[in-house]
Parts: C-alpha cells; structure tokens; sequence
C-alpha cells in the first residue's frame, strides 16, 4: 500500500478514464430496454431480490416466447438501497448509461418519489410498488408515465376499516411505524373508520429500531382499544406483538401482511397469532397468471410465490409492458407504447393472463384485458389499481384467507 | 452516459463542499465533528420548506446557513470543553436530535413524508444537458470560492493558532489565547458549509426525507477525508471524488459480472467501503495526498 | 399502576443498552479504544447464537456459541487491524472500527440476508409481583446480565489479568517497563469485550428480532451510556444503560414517542458539562 | 512586575499537593524551585498560571489578584509558562511556533483576515521580522523550516521559551528547562534565561539539576510534600541541614 503521490495521480486518472469509457451498449433497434431497479438492500431488502428476479425471469420468457413486435427485452438490474439518494443515481446510470426506456420495481415512496422527475423528463415509464398518494397526481405524474401495481396507503386503509367492522371491533386504536407508509395505512384506516361513525381510542406513532415498545403499547393498552391495527413492518411487529401478548392483555390486531414473515411466525406461535387479523391486497390467487407467476417464483428463489406479493406485482408491470409494446407495433416510440398500457389493464375486453396469450389476441386483432398474478390490475385514469383485500386468519401453521372484501 | 457523469459530478461537487468543512474542522484545527449531516440537514430542509412555500432560492440558501450557523455557536461553547472522541459522541448524537426534530415537527417538516417538488436550480433551462452543467459550474465554482477561502485562512494568522490549537490546545491557552474562540468559529463556517451543500443537494435531489440525514453521510464525509488526506485541501476534492467513484463504480459490476446476484452485490458494495476505510486508516492515514503522517 | 410498569420496561431496555455499553467502555476505557464494531459484534453473536440454537435446539449452547464467536471475532480483529493504530489518535480507531464493522455488516448481509430472524422461545403470559407483570425471560436476561457483570468485575479486580489491564490502562510506558505483555493483555482486553458484546447481541436478539443492523442501531445510545457512566467504570455502564433506559420511558409521557430517542443524548450532554468524567468516572475527564 | 504567591493550598482527598505555599517572584527577578519528585512542584506552577484551582489562598501580579482569571488572562497579562514535556505545535514550523505566539494579530480574526487583508499583510511582515531576531537570538534561525516536531528536547524548550518571549511575558515560569537537554545546551539556555533577565524579565525556574539552578538564580525556595521548608540564597539554602535532610538525604 506504499505508493506515492504521482503514482496516486495517475492511478486516478486511469480509474476515471475507466469509468468513463462507453460499456459497449449502444442501442439496437430490436432491443426494448428495461430497468430493474429494486430495493435489494435496506428497509425493502425482504422483498427486493425476489422482484428483480421476477422482472429478469419474466422478460426471459418473454424473449423466449419471441418477443413482442419484434423486439426483445434487455434488463438492467439495479438497487436503490430503499434510499432516495441512491435511488436518484441508479436511476440517471440506468438512462443515462443503459438508456432504459422504462423503470420497474421502485417500492419505497421516498425513491418513487425521487425517481419520477427523471423518468418524466427523459420521456420513460415508470411502474413502482408504492403506496404515496402523491405519486398519482401532478406534479409527480404531470406526464401519466407512472403506474402503480400497489393498492395505495389510503386504499389498506379504507380495507382495514372495513374488516375492522365486519369482525365487530367497536373501540380500535392504531399504532404506526414512523414512515410514510406506516403512518399512510393508520391514517387511512382512521379516515376511512370516522367516514363510517366510528372514533379512535389512541393514535401513537412509533420510532423504529428499538429493543422495546413497551411504553408505546402500555400507552395504547390503557386506553383500553378491542383492537390495534398497525401500520408496521416484520422487526417491530415481532417485538410488539410478543411484548403485547406478555402484558396479558386479550386486544386483537389487525396489521399488513407484509409485517410477518416465516421466521418471526414460527417464533410468536399460535397462542399470540390466533390474535391476528392479517390484510393483504389479493394476489389473484386462482389466476392462470399467478400459477405462471408462482412457479417462476419458486424456481428463482426456492419459495412460494404468495410469499412475496411485490414480486407478482413485479411479474405484472414486465407482462403488462411487453403487451403494450406488442400493442404499438414495430418500432413504435414510448410515447405510443405508454398509451396502450391502461386499456390494456382492463377491465374492457377478452380476459387474457399470460403473454403468449396476450399477443396472440392481439394479432388476432382482437381487444385484451390482462388480468394479472397480484390481481386483475384494471389501472384507473391515475395509474393506479384497485385490487380486493383479503382477511387472513391463524390455522396454526399458516396465515390462511378467510374472507375478501372490496372496497 | 454524459448526463450520468454529470450527476456523479454534481453530487461529487456537493459532498466536496462537506469534505473541505470537515478538513477545516478536523484537518485544520483537530475538531472532531460527527454531527455533519445535522447541518446539512437544516441547510437542506430551509431551503425544501422556504422554496415550496414560493420564497426564493437565495432565502433557502442563506436561512440554512444562517440557521447552521447560529446552532453550531453552542456546540462551540460544549467544544472548547469536551475532549475529542467525546465531542466525536456529542456531535453525532446532535446529528441525531436535528434528525428526530425533522421527523417530529411534522407541521413544518412534513416529518417523514419529506418535502417534493423542490424547484431545481436554473429551471429556465429546458435543456436536459445545459441545466446540469450551468449547475455543475457554478458548484464548481463555489468550491473554488471555499478552496481559496480555505487556503487564505490555513496560510494566515488565524489558521496558525488553529493549528496550534489542533497540536496542543493547552500550549495555546498558555500562551494567553483562548482556543474556544477560535474552535467556535471554525464549528460556525464548517456548519454554515455543510448548510450550503445541504440546500444545493435539496434542489438537486428533488425531494428531502429524515432518511437523508442519517450519520451514514458523516461516516462518508469522514472517509473522503481520510481518502485523500487530512488536512489537506486538494486532498477533500480528490477524496470525495474517489469515494463516489468507489460506490457508484460497484453499479457497473453487475452489467460486467452478471453471475455474481445484485443483493451480493449490494453487501459487497459496503464491504469494500469498509475495507478501504480499514486500509487506509492502517497503512495510510495521510491519504493519497498526504506527505506527513497525523497520529 | 402505569409507572410502575414503565419502570420495569425501561429497567429491561437499560440492562441491553448498559450490557452493550459494557462492551464499550471495557475497550474504551483500558485502551482508549472507541470500537464502533461492538454493534456489529453484537449481530455476530445473536446470529452465531441463532445458528447454533436452531441446530442443536439448546439456547444455551447457542449462548456458548455466541461468546466464542464474538471472542474470534475481536480478537481477529485485533490481531489484524487494531493493533496498528494502538499510537494513533482515537479517531483513527473509531475511523477504523466503522470500517470493520461495515465488513462484519455486510458479511452477515450475504450469508444470511437482510429478512428478520427471530429466536423460538416459548412466549409466556407473565408473573405478577406485588402489581407489576414481570416476565420470566425478562428475569432471566436480567440475571444473565448481572452475572456477565460480575465476572467482568471479578476477572478485572480479582484475577492477575484484570490488574495488569488496569496498570496498562493507568500507565501503558510504566506498565511495560514492569515486565507486563501489552500485547497479551489486550488480547485478554478484546476477548473479553466481545464475549460480553456477544451476550448483549444474544440478550437483545431475543428481545427483539435478528438482522445484520441489529447491534449498530444500539452503537449510539450504548456508547452514551458508556461515557454516562464514566469511561472505564464497568458498573458506571451498565447503571448509565438502566438510567437511560429508565430515563427515556418515564419521559415519553411528555415529550412524546418519537423525541424519546433523543433523550439518551440530552442527559449525555446535560452530564458532559456538569461532570464530565460521567457518573462514575475516574478524576481522568471527558476534557 | 512582581509576582506573590500567598498561602496556597491543593489537595487531592487526604494529600495536600501544595500546602501554604507564600513566596514572592520580584520585578527582574531569578527565582529557582527544587524538591524531591512529587514534591508539588509543578502542580505549583499549574495554580498560579490558572491550570488547576487552588482549595485556598491566591495569586497575585504587582498587587492585582489573578484568582477569578484563567490560564488565558494570566497569559496576557504577562505571566507565561513553560511545561515539563515540551509542549511545541509539533506539526507547524519553528518560526509558526513563534509567530503563532504574538499578541494581539489582526489576521488571528476572520472578519480582519478579509475584510482588512493589508493590514493583516503588513502586521505579518513586521511580525516576521521580530520572530527572524528572537531565532537568532535564540539561535534558532537554522531551523526556522523544520516542523517542531522533528526537534531535539534542548531546542523544543528553546522554541516553549521563544514562544513565551514573543507573547511580551514580564514574568516566565520555566518548568524543568535543562530536563533531557545536552550539557552545552544547558549553558546555552541558562546564558539566554540571564541575558533576559538583564533586560527586565522576571523567572521562577524548577529543575533538577541543581548545580545548573544553583549557578542560574539568585533566590532559590525548597518545596518538600507540598510545604516550603526553605528559601534563599542558593548557598545558604544548599547548606541547611533540613533542607540537606529531605532533599539530598539518601539520594544522589
């Protein structure tokens, strides 16, 4: 490691000189370029990997099935690190450097959020996972680029207030993860509980990483609530629910589904999750796109589909995109390709739930409506789906579907 | 590619304002100040809550600095009786108080939901190249204005008793100056600094979140630093530029190594910086540009 | 009887911020160390712990296996690393501790990913004792603690070893000049402080949930205890972590949830300019 | 200017370190301090250059009591000290080391240093050329560039004594000047100490070797466990039988 400063310099130079050179990736014409940009690391780190995997499988079938107008789909996988910052340079490499024509997979809002001005300004699609209800709307969707395979914060709300009365609940109290997600689902639960004559016994908002929360839910306990829904994610809602069930108190929880995975389920155990209600926007379980979807799924990370609903919602936005390049015809401009991609949602036209099928409709002429793995999609003026919800019980294994409710 | 290096340039420019604060704190005078990002963030967050709120970016700009400013004066005051790795302590904890007062004055903050929409610097200009680069020289130009800043003070009088003070704060005091003086104003022009750079990355990035002002810029500021040199000014500029070069060169492996997965890749990514903070703290504590070893 | 539960669940959070702070101001104190990779030494553990548990479906040999790997670990890390900067400036050392424990971070990142982990104990609904619910667990974590405690206490006042540490800490030039090994004895140093960051991990890994930031996100509030205790007071740290964490949960009814955690550093600073050798420091100060 | 020092009184626990110490350092004067090792020395030097508090009594400089100022104030109001251990700025140069010590610098301001930038460049040339004559005369000018540092112990107590001059002490307390210092450096130093002396600058001197002290001043006080056993001519205090007693005792 003795070098000296000269020799340092030209190291230098040659290292940006490097960096600088062109990668070789001069754009073809049959070539439609995609980005993959997921939260491999950080708060999304639990879902990630499995997205971008989806997104790079799925386009290789779909390369392999042809291709759609011709043209073939080239993926460029990056991670956003769940964090803005990072999310903004990834994104201007994978424009800049890759010149993607569309981003897929930002999950967190912050990126989202973040991400957007770009793919606006350089005229690209974007389709991300995020529950802000700023992303439907001017500024950030000035250009209609932007889609959402997510149900947004307000609409797990308004879900969880209406499983929340149908199972009878009367006093709720909410508690949230402080981050706009979190505290998102809480607030829409409470718009949507008030709009229906109810009240709230306690609000609390909650910091994260911490050893415990047993002061935030004493102060929730005290008000005496019959049920606590959470806008939380898998570390707090272990250590919550298992402080909860240590108080010796008989509340019952309603909470995302994404707040419990495999590990922390088979810790808390039946007697604390027989308390649970868990809501999750309906993966469209029966589909022929979700068993599509789930054998993919199972063959790149050795695990069952239903357990990462983000990376069927992944799988969607790859069909859905090379459907409306399909769609647009042979060398057909983003701009025309963005067009097609709400009609082709749905609900309008023959059912069609795999690429294949897809296209060959089209080419039959024939008008489609794609009803995808996480749910029929049906995408609204703003881009954004309106999937059912499921309420989901403790059998003493598994959290399993009890009932759906549509909002 | 132009348009990538461009933001890899920007962002280089707005941590080197970071990096040369640090250098006159830590490099200059031995202040060993964690808490960065706190000034940075009110920098960021002045300029994101003023400019949405339809005041111009000139009121963004100077509220964070003057803001960064007026809050470091009491921490010079802690400073001038701390030693330093517990003013490390402080600092860092301060860092962390600015961060939950973001996120818990919700009113003014947005809390977590962060702030969009902050306008960009020369939005006049539609051009998606010449915007940028009119923004890149002007960052460029600042630093220059610090850089020379910086060696006016590190040459005169001033920069004399700071690094006496850095050497033997004692011998200072013995010598009739009071060296709390001095450390305070240096904690006031870094502060002012890291709240400059902290409004030009709120009107480049876009959008401001409490997730943007965690201790993890510090560590980065604290490793260009080290990168290039303690106490030396070239040294801040070609450390910032390496340790991006560092972290955004790993974004290109996957395209070069594509059978290694990109959540291998990501650990890897902070597994290198790691270790070049080890290396270089063990066999190179002077950086790249350094002549004379600091203990 | 709300306060009084409040005091027992910041009581249990203090022990896991003051057995992490012991970790801390062991090195801290002897070597004038700042090892910010005592965090990430901590994740090791709990996930050695993990590992080891899971296989042989026994918590202690989980335990046992989470004190060698964190004794490995530390004194891998200073065989390698930390040795050289034994001259340097404690900046050097807290530069270099960053560095290492973004290695270990990102190290128990590949192998074991970034979804939560948790431990399987058998929950139970809890004891009451004169009106407070005290957990079973709660009482062992705490026993454990005290008895780590103790033989930190014991090994540093009782033992050969413990005296030539705190000669090299009070005198390392003098100490040598005596004939002690400064080498040898910060091998002891280092090897205990991670046996102890590994009980921490393990304490807070079932506290809470496993996963590579698990330790690195109690660094601050455990390094605020360790100077609330007083550099190098083994006592004075783990009596600073059952204050902050007593402090901070009594506190939430005024200043809310989210300012809670910028209680730990208010005291700290409150502390620092009052007494800034801490609370149970040596007359050797913060200045 | 005259320095007196009136019955003071440190004690750590049970230990008194200083324990009723009086003496007075006159205008001009050349006062030495000896005592055994731990005999309260230089924790003498730290009360009256307002390092450590005292738990009683005061210092004052020509009838003005020091005791609310700290160590900063005493220094400007000409009462400098050196240290046992050198305290040089290691990294900066010797002739840094110099300048960084004089009084009053308008370039020591941020404002004056860019907003009045030819008075800061004329103060520095005048400054300048005041350090070039203390180096000579401290023969110090041979390595005006070398960073203090990378110097031998005799010529770091050399740049602490260049550096208490620069201030305009009146009154320096040197602490162990000829400690670690090679014997023709000794005579170099002690022949600077009484040249400066010559000129008006008064010095309280602790040191070891007492046939160099006893050479140099013309009072000398003996501290033994924190008292005051003795004081006065160099001769006669040498010859007291309590001071032969505790000092010379079994020792060397």
């Amino acid at each position: 490691m003795r070098f000296d400063r000269r020799q340092t310099l030209r190291l230098m130079a040659a290292g940006t000189l490097a960096a600088g050179l062109p990668r070789g990736a001069s754009a073809q014409a049959e070539e439609f370029r995609v980005g993959a940009l997921c939260p491999v690391t950080g708060a999304g780190a639990t879902f990630g990997a499995g997205m971008q995997k989806t997104i790079i499988a799925t386009a290789a079938r779909i390369n392999a099935a042809g291709g759609a107008a011709g043209r073939t789909f080239r993926v460029f996988a990056d991670d956003d690190q769940t964090q803005p910052q990072a999310g903004v340079l990834a994104a201007k490499k994978l424009l800049e450097v890759n010149r993607v024509q569309a981003i897929l997979g930002t999950w967190s809002s912050g990126v989202s959020l973040a991400v957007i001005p770009l793919t606006n300004e350089a005229g690209a699609i974007l389709m991300n996972t995020s529950g802000a209800p700023a992303l439907s709307v001017p500024p950030a969707n000035a250009k209609h680029l932007s889609y959402r395979f997510q149900a947004t914060n307000d609409r797990f709300g308004r879900a969880f207030a209406q499983i929340a009365a149908r199972e009878g609940f009367k006093r709720p109290a909410t508690m949230a993860f402080n981050n706009a997600s979190g505290i998102g689902n809480t607030e829409g639960f409470a718009k949507a509980w008030k709009a229906q004559g109810g009240s709230l016994t306690k609000a609390v908002v909650y910091e994260p990483n911490q050893p415990s929360y047993r002061s935030e839910l004493q102060s929730v306990l005290d008000t005496k609530p019959d049920v606590i829904v959470m806008g939380s994610y898998v570390a707090d809602t272990a250590i919550i629910l298992r402080e909860w069930y240590q108080t010796g108190a008989t509340t019952k929880f309603i909470l995302p589904d994404w707040a419990v995975n495999a590990s922390t389920i088979a810790s808390l155990g039946e007697d604390v999750l027989s308390n649970c209600i868990t809501v999750e926007s309906v993966a469209n379980e029966g589909s022929p796109a979700f068993a599509d979807f789930d054998a993919l799924y199972r063959k790149e990370m050795g695990a069952p589909g239903r357990g990462n609903n983000y990376a069927a919602m992944a799988y969607d936005m790859m069909v859905l995109l090379a459907l409306a390049v399909e769609a647009a015809g042979p060398g057909a401009d983003v701009a025309a390709i963005n067009a097609r991609i709400i009609p082709l949602s749905g609900p309008d036209g023959e059912v069609v739930s795999s690429f294949a099928q897809g296209r060959d409709a089209l080419k039959a002429g024939r008008t489609i409506n794609y009803d995808g793995a996480s749910s029929v999609l049906d995408l609204d003026q703003y881009g954004d789906v309106t999937p059912d919800f499921g309420a989901y019980k403790f059998n003493g294994k598994s959290f399993e579907r009890k009932y759906i409710v549509k909002i | 590619m132009e348009a990538y290096l461009l933001a890899i340039a920007i962002f280089v420019a707005i941590f080197t304002l970071l990096t040369l604060g640090l250098n006159l704190q830590y490099g200059l005078t031995g202040l060993t100040n964690f808490g960065l990002v706190g000034f940075f963030g009110i920098g960021a967050y002045a300029s994101a809550i003023l400019t949405t709120h339809g005041y111009p970016v000139v009121a963004g700009f100077a509220a964070g600095a003057a803001l960064a400013v007026i809050a470091a004066w009491p921490i010079g005051l802690v400073a001038l009786r701390l030693r330093d790795d517990y003013f490390a302590i402080a600092t860092l904890g301060l860092s962390e108080v600015v961060r939950v007062a973001i996120i818990s004055e919700k009113e003014l903050t947005a809390g977590v939901q962060g702030i969009p929409g902050i306008p960009r610097l020369f939005a006049v200009l539609e051009s998606r190249t010449w915007q940028p680069l009119l923004l890149l020289a002007v960052l460029v130009a600042a630093n220059l204005g610090v850089v020379l800043v910086m060696r006016r003070i590190a040459r005169s009088p001033f920069g004399r008793v700071i690094g006496a003070i850095r050497d033997n704060e004692e011998a200072v005091r013995a010598l009739g100056k009071d060296p709390a003086r001095f450390k305070t104003q240096v904690l006031m022009v870094g502060a002012g600094l890291s709240a400059v750079a902290g409004s030009f990355y709120a009107h480049y990035v876009g959008y401001v979140t409490p997730d943007q002002i965690t201790p993890l810029v510090t560590f980065q500021i604290w490793m260009a630093m080290i990168l290039g040199g303690t106490g030396r000014i070239s040294g801040a500029v070609l450390g910032t530029l390496l340790l991006m070069l560092l972290i955004e060169g790993a974004r290109f492996l996957p395209d070069l190594l594509p059978f290694v997965s990109s959540t291998a890749m990501a650990e890897l990514r902070v597994f290198v910086v790691g270790l070049a903070l080890v290396l270089f703290t063990v066999y190179r504590p002077q950086g790249l540009m350094g002549e004379v070893a600091r203990r | 009887m709300l306060s009084l539960d409040l005091l027992v669940a910041g009581l249990i959070s203090g022990l896991v911020i003051g057995l992490s702070a012991l970790a801390v101001t062991l090195v801290f104190g002897v070597a004038r160390f700042p090892n910010a990779a005592t965090g990430d030494a901590m994740s090791l553990g709990a996930y050695a712990a993990l590992a080891v548990a899971a296989g042989t479906g026994s918590l202690v040999a989980g335990g046992v296996a989470a004190v060698l790997a964190g004794i490995l670990l530390n004194v891998i890390l200073y065989l390698l690393v930390f040795r050289r900067l034994s001259d340097r400036s404690p900046i050097m050392s807290l530069l270099a501790s960053i560095g290492a424990g973004f290695m270990i971070r990102s190290s128990l990142g590949l192998v074991y990913g970034q979804d939560p982990q948790a431990f399987r104990v058998p929950l139970a609904r809890p004891l009451v004792l004169l009106d407070v619910r005290v957990q079973w667990l709660d009482l062992k974590l705490a026993g454990l603690t005290l008895a780590t405690l103790a033989v930190v206490y014991l090994i540093l006042a009782k033992t050969a070893a413990g005296r030539r540490m705190r000669a090299v800490s009070a005198d390392p030039a003098l100490a040598r000049v005596s004939g002690i090994d400064p080498t040898r004895v910060m091998l002891t140093l280092w090897a205990l402080a991670g046996g102890v960051s590994a009980v921490a991990g393990l304490v807070l890994g079932l506290k809470t949930v496993v996963t590579p930031d698990l330790g690195w996100n109690l660094l601050l509030p455990a390094f605020a205890a360790a100077v609330l205790g007083g550099i190098g007071s083994p006592l004075g740290a783990v009596a600073a972590g059952i204050l902050l964490g007593i402090v901070q949960e009594l506190a939430t009814p005024f200043v809310g949830f989210t300012y809670k955690i910028a209680i730990a550093f208010a005291v700290l600073m409150l502390v620092l300019l009052i007494r800034p050798r801490g609370l149970f420091g040596r007359a050797e100060g913060a200045r | 200017m005259s320095l007196e020092i009136s019955r003071l009184v440190k004690a750590y626990g049970p230990i008194r370190v200083t324990d009723d110490v009086s003496f007075t350092v006159p205008a001009g004067g050349l006062v030495g301090l000896i005592g055994p090792n731990g005999a309260g020395k230089s924790t003498l030097f730290s009360l009256v250059t307002g390092f450590l508090a005292p738990d009683s009594g005061s210092v004052s400089l020509d009838g003005r009591s020091l005791d609310r100022t700290g160590p900063a104030e005493r220094a400007r109001r000409g009462l400098v000290r050196t240290f046992q251990v050198p305290r040089e700025f290691s990294h900066l140069t010797v002739r840094d080391n110099l300048m960084a010590a004089a009084p009053g610098q308008a370039g020591e301001t941020l404002g004056a240093l860019f907003l009045l930038p030819g008075r800061v460049r004329r103060e520095e040339e005048a400054l300048r050329r005041r350090v070039e004559e203390m180096m000579a005369f401290l023969k110090l000018d041979r390595v005006a560039e070398v960073p203090a540092g990378n110097l031998s112990g005799g010529q770091k107590k050399l740049v602490e004594l260049g550096r208490a001059l620069m201030t305009g002490a009146r009154t320096i307390l040197l602490d162990e000047p000829f400690a670690g210092v090679n014997p023709v450096l000794i005579e170099e130093i002690s022949a600077r100490v009484r040249e400066l002396n010559a000129r008006g600058i008064g010095f309280l001197v602790i040191e070891h070797d007492l046939a160099a002290l006893s050479r140099l001043v013309t009072t000398l006080h003996v501290l033994d466990r924190g008292r005051l056993i003795a004081g006065g001519p160099p001769a006669a205090v040498l010859a007291d039988p309590a001071v032969r007693d505790a000092y010379l005792g079994g020792a060397s």
